[in-house]
């Protein structure tokens, strides 16, 4: 006859309490999703405040004694060999006089002004291609090159990005403290069903750590259960909503794909809930504990 | 083995519940603590079992005064006492054996002689055919029998027995009560609260009456076989 | 002699369950939270696509036969007079060149150039002034005055907003969805502590219906009071993290007043939970009930 | 009023634990069912108050084949059942006085007449001192007679006490017999599960015994007053 049970605590094995993974579960998905949000938004922000983007644009300064269209096909032609360019595009002088009108008003511009040659260039990420280098890349085969990294509005939107990115850590934090607060009441009221349990093992001779301990490991296994299941869903999600963010095709959306250190971070979700329904058992078997003689 | 000195009970705020009750109880006696109902017997098995604190008098047990006793102290003596309880108190997630086998585990009893000692005890209080069901699925005798098997698992050196054959036939409360006359023999002290005058009649020992929270301790010794 | 108490259920009574509110409130906020930032980003792109910031650039074309120094002036008095105007800061001219050479490149802008004179103008939120009014107004009055509404970026801003946007939404569903998710296990979880009540209740010979009323009653008071706790403590942090905000001062941060509707939805909240939670119950008990014969 | 014909009880898919039941009783009796614990005392009256499906035969009550009863016809049927559990299954939130009274106030009566009417049932069985105590807060055998108020409180056709008086000294056992053989005068079927012999011995009346779960009605009949 083997022994069925070591657990003399009912925790998660009664109908009531077996509910306790499945909130702990939902409270991890949200806390996973608000944190993989803010971690997002902080890769996001970094790129820009970089001057990191995926498109720069290239111009050729007209320059006397040399025929533009030559030098536009060596700057096509070096554009293809650089590591990190995905593509490119010319921009047509109309389109350039239009931007310089911005600053000097419409028809002001005087048709005798040296123009320069615009092309947009994609780049691809994860090779870390910049302004800079690619600007040092291009003047040392071509003379009259500049790189414009759009640096004016990427400044504005790493501020705002940065804005942001302190109001979404507060709100993460926020849903961090409710994950705790809901780990922490959900356990107590399971445990505050096992009343019972807790008080006839005082009776019986049990000593408080004896009893602690059995709640604390039932309720570190259910946090630990929920944990997992919250974060399977979180990643699965977080997958879905990346397939949704592909499809947008929004130039300015950085990649899922976070430092390594940060998915360590989603990780330890679950450890940290399995932790807290732990103690918060713990502290909750010993205050009952303590109420009886 | 156990004292009480003029000791008073209350529940919360509300009244008091056991007045001026002074008695004493020597190693290897076996009593009946009789008395109508809600005259205080429960109360007083709960200040024996150190589930309730005095709201004055003196308790010793064992010889410790269980004012002064620090809690690691009380765990020693409620390891000493056996209690069957009048509403049981059977842990619904447990089956009969786990149950039964509940204060050996919590006392650190190796699993192997656990096992064994269990099934036979219950067994022999007619439950060999229950010995993996829940509590939910025994009769109202059954589940007084696991408690009665619970109490007395450990040979405790004080077993507090409350009505422990109010839902027992005639035969099956004569039979647990040789069961406590057998663990008195060995060493065992013995308070059994009850109404049923036929067990006390046909087993006599000591009596103790309450009534209205009071011991009437005249009557009592003179009822006393 | 008073009647003591109608509710013959003691959902949120006793011990266990007076937990409920207080996660039905954790869910509530979490899910207030979220859906104030959807629409607070709704309202933020909105007004990006419509061109409505905070700052325009003004600027005024050099025309022959009139002096800069007295339109600057005449311009400075007219900003003046606009309402919805709180200030206005005149761009040195180097800094313009700075903005020109951006698209000439260094040291390209030819000094004979006619460059404009910039001046910034801040906009005070409520008054709807945009870029196409406040030139209409000033060039009643002075020849030669354009306004830039920074459309350029503003675009590809509010392009990113609304991605955001799409995610927010797709992000606030999924809390909607947990707290419908947390709101229902709670209950069932309350009433599976009470299946006894529910027992007892059909053998005494109550009609189901009844007792899946006393039950659907204590739900709804529950998930109003969460509900109401919910949504106060979620009132409380937004005014918390707009006082934040306001810190901040971030030019594109739109403030959090919204559109009336949408405190109503707001304000609807508690009341779904209720509406939930009370569904719930009934069908926890009835489904309880049926399994009675 | 109640009949029985082969009936067969299971519970879930465990052993019989009911064969071949088959008695009748007639409005106005009065009866006693005996048996040693686990025979099947309980679980015979469970079909009877309509908590249990039999797994086989027929059982028809106040001339209701309950097998072909619709729900909403047993809600009416079990209106006129009164019943004192075994484990009483007082409501734990609610006062003595509230858990007197929910069967009437779950049939729709006047709050007015409830108040008045259950305190003094409860005056009558010795708990004028316990009407707003919760039952966590009453001794064992205070408990079992709000469980019985609650069962009376109704006047119902058919009452159905599983060993009532278990927790109850023998004067108040007595006092609640004759409480039930009034209810028995003015119309009451009462069947009445218990162990206790000298109650049974005191007040004759049939007896009807439980063995391994079958009636032994042979013997039932002689041993009847
Ligand atoms: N937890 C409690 N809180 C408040 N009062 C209580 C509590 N338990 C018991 N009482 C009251 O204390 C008195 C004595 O109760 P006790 O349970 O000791 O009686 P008893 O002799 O065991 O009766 P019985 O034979 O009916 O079990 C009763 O009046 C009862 O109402
Ligand atoms: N819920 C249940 N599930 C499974 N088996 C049960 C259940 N309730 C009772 N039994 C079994 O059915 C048999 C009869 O039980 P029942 O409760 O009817 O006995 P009883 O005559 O009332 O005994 P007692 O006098 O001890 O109350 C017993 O063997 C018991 O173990
Ligand atoms: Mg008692
Ligand atoms: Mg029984």
């Amino acid at each position: 006859m083997a022994r069925r049970s070591a657990a003399v605590v009912p925790l998660g094995r009664d109908a009531p309490s077996r509910f306790l993974p499945w909130i702990f579960a939902l409270m991890v998905y949200l806390a996973v999703l608000a944190l993989t949000g803010v971690l997002i938004l902080h890769a996001a922000v970094e790129r820009w405040q970089r001057g990191e983007v995926d498109t720069l644009t290239v111009q050729i300064m007209p320059l006397e004694n040399e025929s533009e269209e030559a030098r536009m096909a060596k700057l096509r032609s070096l554009l293809g060999d650089v590591e990190g360019v995905s593509g490119f595009r010319t921009v047509a002088q109309s389109e350039t006089i239009y931007l310089i009108e911005r600053w000097l008003g419409a028809g002001n511009v005087p048709s005798d002004l040296p123009l320069p040659r615009l092309v947009d260039v994609d780049i691809a990420p994860g090779y870390g291609l910049d302004a800079e280098t690619l600007a040092l890349r291009l003047q040392a085969s071509l003379a009259g090159v500049t790189v414009d990294d759009a640096k004016l509005w990427l400044d504005r939107l790493a501020d705002f990005g940065r804005s942001l990115e302190l109001l979404a850590v507060a709100v993460v934090i926020l849903i961090g403290l409710a994950t705790v607060a809901t780990v922490v009441f959900t356990t107590r009221m399971g445990i505050s069903i096992h009343r019972n349990v807790i008080e006839l093992l005082h009776l019986i001779g049990a000593r408080d750590g004896y009893v602690a301990v059995q709640f604390q490991r039932q309720a570190m296994i259910l946090g630990l259960r929920g944990g997992v299941l919250g974060i399977i869903f979180a990643v699965a999600t977080l997958y879905g909503l990346r397939h949704v963010a592909g499809r947008l095709e929004t130039p300015l959306a950085p990649d899922i794909p976070v430092a390594h250190w940060a998915w360590g971070l989603l990780a330890a979700v679950p450890v940290v809930t399995a932790v807290i329904a732990m103690v918060t058992a713990r502290l909750t078997a010993l205050r009952e504990l303590a109420k009886m003689p | 083995m156990v004292r009480f000195e003029n000791v008073g009970m209350r529940y919360g705020m509300g009244p008091e519940v056991l007045h001026d009750v002074t008695f004493a109880i020597e190693p290897g006696e076996f009593r009946y603590l009789v008395g109508p109902s809600g005259a205080g017997k429960t109360s007083l098995l709960r200040l024996m079992y150190l589930a309730h604190r005095p709201s004055r008098g003196l308790i010793s047990m064992f010889g410790t005064d269980v004012m002064m006793a620090r809690r690691h102290e009380l765990v020693g003596l409620r390891r000493g006492i056996g209690v069957v309880f009048q509403d049981y108190r059977l842990l619904a997630h447990l089956s009969a054996l786990d149950n039964v086998a509940l204060p050996l585990r919590v006392a650190g009893a190796k699993e192997e002689e656990v096992q064994d000692h269990v099934s036979e005890l219950l067994a022999w209080v007619g439950l060999a055919d229950h010995i993996h069901a829940l509590p939910d699925s025994l009769s109202g005798g059954q589940k007084q029998r696991v408690a009665i098997a619970r109490a007395v698992i450990t040979r405790p050196r004080l077993l507090l027995a409350d009505e422990p054959t109010g839902n027992l036939d005639e035969m099956l409360g004569q039979r647990l009560l040789r069961l406590f006359e057998e663990l008195n023999r060995i060493g065992t002290t013995v308070v059994i609260a009850t109404h049923n005058q036929n067990l006390v009649a046909r087993n006599p020992h000591p009596i103790m009456a309450l009534d209205s929270g009071e011991l009437q301790l005249g009557a009592a010794m003179e009822e006393a076989g």
